[in-house]
C-alpha cells in the first residue's frame, strides 16, 4: 500500500527533523522512518538530536531532543544542510535548532498547536510570540493539533504521539505504509499485540490526517540497488567490527560518545563467545587490553578523549614493548571535558604525540559508518602484524549517525586462528626485529622455549633491560622502521575529481561526505576543485606532495581549532594550525592552509560549498546564512 | 595418535623442571635485600609445584621489587608503575590457564596502584599478589611510602613522615570479594614459603604482605622485628598455614586463628605489636571474575560466523 | 699554598673522572674538586656517572660511578668531548665508559694496580689483560699503588681513597689545597674532627703521592671574575627558583630524574614558609597544585616523562578552566619507562600536543642551569599574567649537571604579595576576556562577589556550561589568543655567530653549550655556521625565517629520535623528524633537517663539530671515532 | 582604623546570608532525583551555619552528582571524573579558610577515584565528602557501578552485574587515620540534614555515603528502604547524630552505637539489612595532613628573603 496522493513533487532528496523535549519519542518515528526509506531503497542519513542533560526541563531551548533524516534518490553520506520540514512537538525547542542554523527560509514547521489554548497564560503567549517569529524568519509554518487528533485514538497522546507523526512524514514523502507497520512489529512486539496494534492505527492516523490537512506531498525516487545492506550507526558498526574482527576481549570504562559502542557490542559479544569488561579506570582498562593482548588475545578498547588522556602512559609501554592492541577513539569536542557529546576532530595530534618519548604507532581514521566495520577489522590484522597499537579514530558524528550499507560479508580468516601454543626456538629472540623492516615475530605465553620479560624500560632484542646508547638508538629505529614499512605498502588516496585545478580540499574522517557534497555541487558549476580524503594519518599515505603539486591552493578541512588569520593578533607567525593541516605542511613544506571551526557540529556540505566559492572569488552561495550562524 | 589412549601416546617425555629452569638473569638487589629470599621461594614453589616455565606468568609493576620478573626464566611483565594488577588481571581474563605471580611494592600498590588494589581484590581472578613492603621507596631513594611509619625522615619528609601509615591488611579486609589475606616476612623462609604455596594453591586472589628488609634504605624498620621473634604473633589453624613444629617452636608468640572468621581477621590486622603472620582471612568460596571474563573461550568458529551473521540480520533492510 | 711543581703544562681546559664501583666515594672527590676549582676562578662543569642499579655488584662494567670534572679557564658550557684523564678504583669500571666514548687515544688513565696481586686468580687475569687492551687501544696507562699508600694513613683505605684521589687531582692541577681544605671541614665537620683531619691527610699524602709517583702536571689560567657565584646542579636551581618564585607549594610524585630537585625543596622549603605535598600518585600531584592554585596560590608540580603522560587529563583541565600552574618537566629517555637515569629531549611534542582537544599553552626550555633557576620564576609569573600552565623544560643534563654562575638577587616583587581578598564587581564575569588578547583577571575564593564556578565543560565568560557554537568557539579562541599576545611581547633570538652563513644550527634546552662549542671552534677554522637557540617552543620566538632565511642550510641538534634518510625504507616520505624540526618546517616551510640521536648521552661538542664539517664537506675531524660509538 | 579597636569598627557590616545566597544555576536533575533534597539541605547547613558565599567551596569530580557545585551560589570546582578529591585536598592545603564541601558519586569516587578516596580519608583534611550513590552511573546512562548489586542489568552487564557490590564504609574504616564515617539517605530529609551538619562541624574528613535514589536508571534500588523504614537500622548515642525525637520516632528499628568504637563501628558496617544510618565512627583526634601543609602560611617577606639568601649561601663560592 502506498499513499501516494496525486499533485506530488518530486525530488532528489529531502530532510526532516522531528523535535521535541526528552522521552517523547522523536527518536524512535525517525528511526522507523530512516529505516522504511533504506528498506525502499532511497539513500539515508540519520542523526539524533540529544540534549545535553538526561532529563532536561520541559518546554526550554535546550531540551530539544529529537532526530534528522535526510533522505535521498542517491546515496546519502551526510546530514545535510538546513532541513526542509521539521515537526515540532512545542516551539521552544526550535530555538535551539534555530540558533544552530537547521533551518532556512522556506523551512517548513509542523507545529503542535495545543499551547494555543494552554491554562498557563504565559505559555500561550510565548507560543504566539514564537509563531510569529518564525514566520518573519521566512519559515513557513502549519500549525496542527496532532495531540488532539491522537487522543480520538488513545487515551494518552503523550506516548502515541511519535507513531501519528511517522504517519505525517510517511504521507509527506509517500513511504510503504506496509513497510512502516513491519518495523513496529519488529520494535514492539515485546510489548504485545495491543501495543503493537496501536501503533499501527496511529501511523496510519497520522498519514490520512496528513492527507486532509497538507496539500503538499513528495516523491523520492529510491535507488536501484540489489546488493543486501544493514542499516546502522557509527557504533554499532564499531561494534560489529570487533566481533567480526575476531577480538574476544574489549576493556573498557564508560564515556561518552564512545560508550554505546560498548553497550552494543555488551548486548552480543557472547553470542560470539566474547567479553566486555568495564574496568574501575581507563587506566585500567588499557591495562587489562595489554595483559591480554600480550597474553596472545589481541584486545581492544574503546574510548574518546579524557579517556585517551588517562591511557597515555600506557600507550606508550604498548608501543615501547610491541604489544597489538586495537584503541578505539570516538572523538567528541575538547579540551578537557568539552563538549561531551559533540563532534571535534580534535584528538588527531594527542594520539600522534600524546605519549612522552618517540611513540611511532599505526593512526586510522574511519571517513563514513561503513568503514567503522572494516577499519576494526583492519586494525586488529595491521596491530598483529606490525606488533604495534592501532588506534582507530572516528567521532561523535559517525558515532551516531545512521545510514545503509552494504552488508559485510564474515570472512573466516578475520577470526583468528587459535593462538600459536606450539614450541619456540629459543634461539630466536623474542624481539628478533628484521634489520631492514624492523618486523618481527613475538612469543606468546604458553610457547616453550619463548620465555622472556617484557619491559618498558630501553631493551635489546632479547627484551633485556639495556641502557647502552646503541641498543636504545636501534630500538627506537626499529619501532620507527615498521611505520615506514606500512607506508611502502600503502597506495595513493584517491582524488575525487580533476587531478589538477585551482583547489584541493584535504580532509580525514567524517567529513569526508559534506566535502565531497560540496566539491560534487562546485565541480557541476565548473569550478575546479578537488578533493582527497586520507584514511591514513600514521604513517601518510604516500604521493601527497605529487598530489598537492597539481593544485593552486590547498586547504585541510577538519573540525577543529584553527587560530583565524583576520583575528587580532593573529598572523603569519602566530598562528596556530589545524591539526592535519600542521602535519601536512611539516611533511610537504607545501602553504596548506584550513579552514575549520569548532561548533561542535558536523561541517555542513552547503557551508563548504559557500567556502569554496569564496576561496575562489565565485560568490556562488545562495544561502543569506554567515559561518557563524549556520552552525557548521 | 596412532589410535591410542592419550596417556599411552609417546609423544609426551616427561619434562622435569629443576631451580634452574626458573632462573633467570642475576637478581641485582642490594646484598642483604629481602627480595632476594622471595626469589629463592617462588622458584622453588615453581619447582615443587612443577609448574612449566611457559605457563608461567610473573607481572610487576616499577620499583626494586617489581625487578623480579627479571629474574625468573619464566614469561614474564614488567609493566608500569602502579599497574601490575590491571596487566594480571587482563592476562588472566582469557588465558586462565596461565599460572601468574605479581609482585608490587608499597608505593606501588598502595599509593600509586591504590585503585587498581582495592579492584582487584573484588575481582578474585586467581592469581598470588606479593606486595614487597619494606615500607619505603626503594628504587627512587628513600621517598615516604604509605606505609612509611609517621615521623620516619626520608627524602621527601626530611623532618619526619607527617601521617600514621596505612594499615593495607584492614584496607584488603574490607573490599568485598575478598578470598585470601596473609602475612609474612623474609627473613622467616619457611614461613615465606608455607605462606606462598598456600596463596598459589589458594584458587582466586590471594593478597600476600610481604614485610621486606631494605638495608640501603629502611634498615631500621624491621630490625627489632627480625632479632626478637617475639614481636611476631604466628597465627596458626588447621585451615591456616601449615608447618613444621621445628619450624613453629621458634615463634614464642602463637595465636589460634580460624582465617574464615572475618571480624577477627581484622581485629587482628589492627594489632601492630606483636605483628600477625600467617593466614588472616581465607574465603575458598567467593565468586571469581574470571567465571565471567573466560566465558567463550572454547566457542568453535562456526558458531561464531553464525552468531555473526545473526547480528547482522539483526540491521538487515 | 700551591703545590705547582716546576716543568708544569699550561693548558686551556682539562677533562678528568672519577670512576667506581658504587659507594666508594669517586662522586665525593670529584664534588669538592669540582668546588675548589670554582673557587679558584676557573670554569666548571660536573656530570655525575650514575649505574643503572641501587647497588650494582663490584668490578661490573655496567656498575661504573662516578663523576667527569671539566675545568676550564674560560667559561664551561658542558660536559666536553673524551676525558683528558680517568683515576679508575678498578679496570672493569672503565668497560662501560670505554663503550660509551668517553676517552680517546691519549687519555690518561690512573689504575688502582692491587688487582694485580688478588688472590683470586681471575681477577688478576682481567687486570692483566684489561691494561694489555687498554694499551693497545692507545690510553696511556699508570699503574698505581693508591690503596696501599692509603694504608699508611689508614686502618680502612675503601673509605678514604677518594680524598687521596682527590689530592692526587689536585696536585696534577694545581689546584689550591687550603680550598680543599676548606671544603673539607664544611662536609665533614659533622662528623668530627678527627674524621675532617683524617681526610685533610689523605688529601695531602695522596698531593705528594703524586708528585713523587708522576711527572706530568697542568695549570690552567683562571677566568678574572668579581661577580659573587654559586656552584649548583640544575635540580637544585630549580628548587632554588621555585622558593625564589614565591610559589609556597610543589605537589610531586617521585620519578627519577626529577625528584632530586623535590629532596632540595623538601629540605629548606619550611625555612621560606613552604611546603612538598608528597601525592599518592602523578594525577593526584596535579590535581593538588591546581586545586591550590586555584585558589590562590599558584603551584608548582615537578615531574618527568611518565609522570607527565598521567597528568595529562589535569593539564587540558587547567589549560580549559585557565588556571594557572607552573609545571616542571625534567626529561628523561623515553618512551615508556625508557631510560630513567639518562637525558633525552623527547617530550616537547608531547608537552605541546599531549591533552586532547586544542591546549594552547606556554612551553619555556632552560638552556643553562642559571636559566633552571631563572626560568622558573618566569614561569610563575607567565602563568599567573596569562592564566595559563606552563610547562618549564629540562632534563637529565641539566639536573644533574654542576657549574658555577652569577648568584641570583632576590627580589621582593617575585615573592607574591598576599593573595586578593578584596571584594569583585560581580558584574565582572570570571572570565572577562578582553576580546582582543584573551587575557582576563580571576576571582580567587575568598572574593566577595566574584562567586563562579570553574568547569572544564564548554563554558561562556560567566563559566556557564554552554555548548553553543559561539560559546565553544569563542573560549577556543580566547585561550589561543593568549599565546599569540605573548608571542607578540617576544624578541627574536639571538644569533650566535654572523647572521648569514651556510649553516644554521638550532637547539633548544640543554644542548646549547656544546652546540656553541662546536660552532665557535668551526668558526674559527672560517667555517660559516651560526647557531640559534630556543627558548619559548609555544609560542615560538619570533623572527625566525627571517632568520633562517640567512643560511643555506637548516638543521635541528636535538636529543630525540628521528629516521636517518640512509636506512632502508626511510625516505623523504617516510622520514619521521626531530621534534623542533617538526614544528619548525610546519611554521617556516623551510627544509629544515634535524641531527639527532637517542644516546642517552649529552651530545658532546667534538660530535657536533664533526657533523659541521661533514655537512659542509669539509672533514676537519680529528677524532677516529665514528659517531656510534662516540657516545653522544 | 581611626586607632579603633576592631570590634568597633565601623567598616563591617553585618551581613546575613539567606538561602537564595547560596542557590545558583537551577537544577537540572531528574525529576525525583535525589539530588535534590541534598542541595537543599547543604544550601541550608550554609544558611545555619552562615558560611560567607566566598569563603565555601564546592568541589565536584564529573557526573549527575558532580554538578552540584553549579547549583550552588558559593565559589565551585567542577573537576575531572573521580578527582574531586585531589583538588579539594589542594584547595585546602594553602587555603584552611575555606569551607569546603566535596560531592562525588559512587563510579566517580569509589571506581575511578578509588585510589584518591584511600588517601583523603588518610590525609584527613577538614572537609566534607558527599558520596552520592545511586549504585548506577547515571551521567553516561546505567553502566554497573562498584556499588551496583550482583545481578542487577546494566548497559555493561546486559546479563547482570558479576561481582558482589563494594561495601564503601568497610574500606573507608579500613583505612587508618580515619576520622568520621556517616551514612545516611537522600529521602530522609531530617537525617541529612543532621547528618551533614554534625559532619561539617567536625573538624577532619567527613565521609558521608548519601543513598541516593536515580528514578531514571535506578528506580528499584532503594524503593524497599524507602517504603519500610524498618529496613534502615537508627544508630543512636550522645557522641553520634542528633535528632528530634519526632524523627527518631519514624525509625522502628534504633540500635545505640558508640561511633568510637572502631571495631563495632564494623561490624555494623557489615550489615546490609537493615542497613545502618547515622555515626558509625568518629575519632576527633585523628592528626590532619593540614597542619603540615599550612606550615608557613603565615611567614613575612622578610624572613623569606633571608632564608632564601641563606639558602644560595649554602652554595656559594
Ligand atoms: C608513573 C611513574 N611515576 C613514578 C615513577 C618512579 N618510581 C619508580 S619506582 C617508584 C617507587 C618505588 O617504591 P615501591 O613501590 O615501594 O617499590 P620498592 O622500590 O620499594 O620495591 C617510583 C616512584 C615511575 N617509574 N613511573
Ligand atoms: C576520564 C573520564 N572517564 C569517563 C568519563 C565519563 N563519565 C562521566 S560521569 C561518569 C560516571 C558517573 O557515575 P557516578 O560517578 O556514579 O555519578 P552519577 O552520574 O551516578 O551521579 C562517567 C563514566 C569522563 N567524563 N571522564
Ligand atoms: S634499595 Fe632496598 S629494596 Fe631496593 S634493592 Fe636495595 S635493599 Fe632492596
Ligand atoms: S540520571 Fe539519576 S542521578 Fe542522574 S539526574 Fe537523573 S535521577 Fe538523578
Ligand atoms: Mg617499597
Ligand atoms: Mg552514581
Amino acid at each position: 500500500m502506498n499513499t501516494a496522493c496525486p499533485g506530488k513533487k518530486s525530488v532528489d532528496e529531502y530532510i526532516v527533523e522531528i523535535v521535541s523535549d526528552a522521552g517523547e519519542g522523536a527518536q524512535k518515528a525517525g528511526q522507523i522512518f530512516g529505516a522504511v526509506s533504506a528498506k525502499m531503497g532511497n539513500g539515508v542519513w540519520t542523526v539524533e538530536i540529544i540534549p545535553a542533560e538526561i532529563k532536561p526541563p520541559a518546554r526550554s531551548p535546550a531540551g530539544a531532543s529529537g532526530i534528522r533524516v535526510r533522505v535521498g534518490a542517491d546515496a546519502i553520506t551526510n546530514m545535510g544542510d538546513e532541513a526542509n520540514l521539521v515537526v515540532a512537538f512545542n516551539e521552544q525547542v526550535l530555538f535551539g535548532r534555530i540558533a544552530n542554523g537547521a533551518y532556512s527560509p522556506g523551512t517548513i514547521i509542523l507545529l503542535e498547536n495545543k499551547w494555543r489554548n494552554d491554562p498557563d497564560k504565559e505559555i500561550v503567549q510565548q507560543y504566539l510570540n514564537a509563531v510569529e517569529g518564525f514566520t518573519e524568519q521566512g519559515f513557513i509554518v502549519h500549525e496542527l493539533a496532532m495531540e488532539e487528533a491522537c487522543m480520538a485514538i488513545t487515551p494518552t497522546p503523550a506516548v502515541g504521539k511519535n507513531m501519528f507523526v511517522l504517519g505525517i512524514l510517511c504521507h509527506l514523502l509517500n513511504r510503504d505504509l506496509d513497510k512502516a507497520a513491519h518495523e513496529i512489529q519488529a520494535i514492539f512486539k515485546r510489548k504485545g499485540e495491543a501495543t503493537v496494534a496501536l501503533n499501527e492505527q496511529l501511523v496510519r492516523a497520522g498519514c490520512e490526517f496528513a492527507a486532509t490537512q497538507l496539500t503538499f506531498n513528495f516523491d523520492i525516487q529510491p535507488l536501484s540497488n540489489d546488493r543486501s545492506l544493514i542499516v546502522t550507526n557509527g557504533n554499532q558498526a564499531l561494534g560489529l567490527g570487533v566481533m567480526a574482527s575476531g577480538m574476544e576481549l574489549v576493556s573498557m570504562y564508560p564515556i561518552t560518545p564512545a560508550t554505546s559502542a560498548s553497550h552494543y557490542i555488551a548486548s552480543v559479544f557472547p553470542s560470539v563467545g566474547g567479553c566486555v569488561h568495564q574496568a574501575e579506570d581507563e587506566i585500567a582498562a588499557i591495562g587489562f587490553a595489554i595483559g591480554a593482548s600480550y597474553a596472545g588475545k589481541t584486545a581492544c578498547t574503546i574510548t574518546s578523549g579524557p579517556g585517551l588522556a588517562l591511557k597515555t602512559e600506557f600507550l606508550g609501554l604498548a608501543v615501547m614493548t610491541e604489544i597489538p592492541l586495537v584503541i578505539c577513539l570516538v572523538q567528541r569536542g575538547g579540551p578537557s571535558t568539552g563538549l561531551p557529546t559533540k563532534v571535534e576532530q580534535s584528538d588527531l595530534l594527542a594520539s600522534l604525540f600524546g605519549a612522552t618519548g618517540d611513540t611511532p604507532k599505526i593512526i586510522l581514521a574511519a571517513a563514513t559508518i561503513e568503514e567503522c566495520f572494516h577499519f576494526v577489522v583492519t586494525a586488529r590484522k595491521l596491530a598483529e602484524q606490525f606488533r604495534t597499537p592501532v588506534i582507530l579514530l572516528t567521532d561523535a558524528n559517525l558515532a551516531t549517525g545512521v545510514q545503509p550499507y552494504p552488508r559485510p560479508q564474515i570472512c573466516e580468516e578475520w577470526l583468528a586462528p587459535p593462538i600459536d601454543q606450539s614450541k619456540w626456538d629459543p634461539s630466536i629472540p623474542a624481539y628478533n626485529w628484521d634489520e631492514k623492516t624492523g618486523l618481527s615475530q613475538r612469543p606468546i605465553p604458553g610457547q616453550e622455549g619463548g620465555e622472556y620479560v617484557v619491559t618498558g624500560l630501553s631493551h635489546t632484542d632479547r627484551s633485556k633491560v639495556a641502557y647502552d646508547p646503541a641498543s636504545h638508538q636501534k630500538g627506537c629505529a626499529m619501532r620507527s622502521r615498521k611505520i615506514a614499512v606500512l607506508q611502502s605498502t600503502l597506495k595513493p588516496p584517491e582524488i575525487f575529481g580533476e587531478k589538477t585545478g585551482d583547489l584541493l580540499i584535504i580532509g580525514w574522517g567524517s567529513t569526508k561526505g559534506s566535502i565531497e557534497e560540496a566539491v560534487q555541487r562546485a565541480q557541476k558549476e565548473e569550478i575546479k576543485v578537488s578533493a582527497v580524503h586520507l584514511r591514513f594519518l600514521s604513517p601518510l599515505e604516500p604521493g601527497l606532495k605529487k598530489i598537492f603539486a597539481g593544485f593552486k591552493q590547498l586547504i585541510t578541512i577538519e573540525i577543529n581549532y584553527t587560530d583565524e588569520i583576520e583575528q587580532p593578533y593573529i598572523n603569519e607567525e602566530s598562528q596556530r594550525y589545524a591539526q592535519l593541516a600542521l602535519l601536512l605542511r611539516a611533511r610537504t613544506l607545501m602553504d596548506i592552509d584550513s579552514w575549520s571551526h569548532v561548533f561542535g557540529q558536523p561541517i555542513q556540505p552547503g557551508a563548504i560549498y559557500r567556502e569554496i566559492c569564496r576561496r575562489l572569488g565565485n560568490d556562488h552561495s545562495g544561502s543569506g546564512l554567515t559561518d557563524n550562524n549556520s552552525g557548521e | 595418535m596412532f589410535g591410542l589412549k592419550e596417556d599411552w601416546s609417546l609423544d609426551a617425555p616427561p619434562r622435569y623442571f629443576t631451580l634452574e629452569d626458573y632462573t633467570g638473569n642475576e637478581a641485582r638487589w642490594c646484598p642483604g635485600c629481602g627480595g632476594h629470599s622471595v626469589l629463592g621461594v617462588v622458584q622453588r614453589i615453581c619447582r615443587d609445584k612443577q609448574l612449566p616455565p611457559e605457563k608461567t606468568v610473573s607481572v610487576s609493576g616499577i620499583g626494586c621489587s617489581s625487578r623480579f620478573p627479571h629474574y625468573m626464566a619464566t614469561y614474564g611483565f614488567h609493566g608500569l608503575h602502579g599497574r601490575a594488577l590491571p596487566i594480571a588481571c587482563g592476562i588472566k581474563s582469557r588465558r586462565p590457564d596461565l599460572n601468574v605471580w605479581v609482585s608490587s611494592g608499597d608505593g606501588d600498590c598502595f599509593s600509586i596502584g591504590a585503585g587498581h588494589w582495592v579492584h582487584a581484590i573484588r575481582y578474585n581472578m586467581d592469581m598470588v599478589l606479593m606486595v614487597f613492603d619494606n615500607a619505603i621507596y626503594g628504587l627512587t631513594k628513600a621517598q615516604t611510602s604509605p606505609t612509611t611509619h609517621q615521623g620516619t625522615k626520608t627524602n621527601t619528609h626530611p623532618l619526619g613522615a607527617p601521617l600514621p601509615s596505612i594499615n593495607p591488611l584492614t584496607v584488603t579486609l574490607g573490599v568485598s570479594n575478598v578470598s585470601f589475606v596473609a602475612q609474612t616476612v623474609d627473613w622467616n623462609v619457611p614461613h615465606l614459603y608455607a605462606t606462598l604455596k598456600t596463596a598459589y594453591e589458594h584458587k582466586g586472589f590471594s593478597f600476600v604482605r610481604i614485610l621486606q628488609r631494605c638495608p640501603q634504605f629502611s634498615e631500621h624498620t624491621y630490625e627489632e622485628y627480625k632479632k626478637d621473634a617475639s614481636r611476631l604473633k604466628l597465627l596458626k589453624h588447621e585451615k591456616g598455614i601449615q608447618l613444621d613444629d621445628k619450624i613453629t617452636a621458634r615463634f614464642p608468640v602463637q595465636h589460634e586463628h580460624d582465617p574464615s572468621d572475618k571480624a577477627k581477621a581484622l581485629t587482628l590486622a589492627n594489632d601492630l605489636d606483636p605483628i600477625p603472620i600467617g593466614l588472616l582471612y581465607w574465603d575458598p568460596d567467593a565468586p571469581s571474575y574470571s567465571d565471567f571474563t573466560r566465558l567463550g573461550l572454547e566457542m568453535p568458529v562456526d558458531k561464531k560466523i553464525a552468531a555473526l551473521n545473526d547480528a547482522l540480520d539483526h540491521f538487515a533492510i
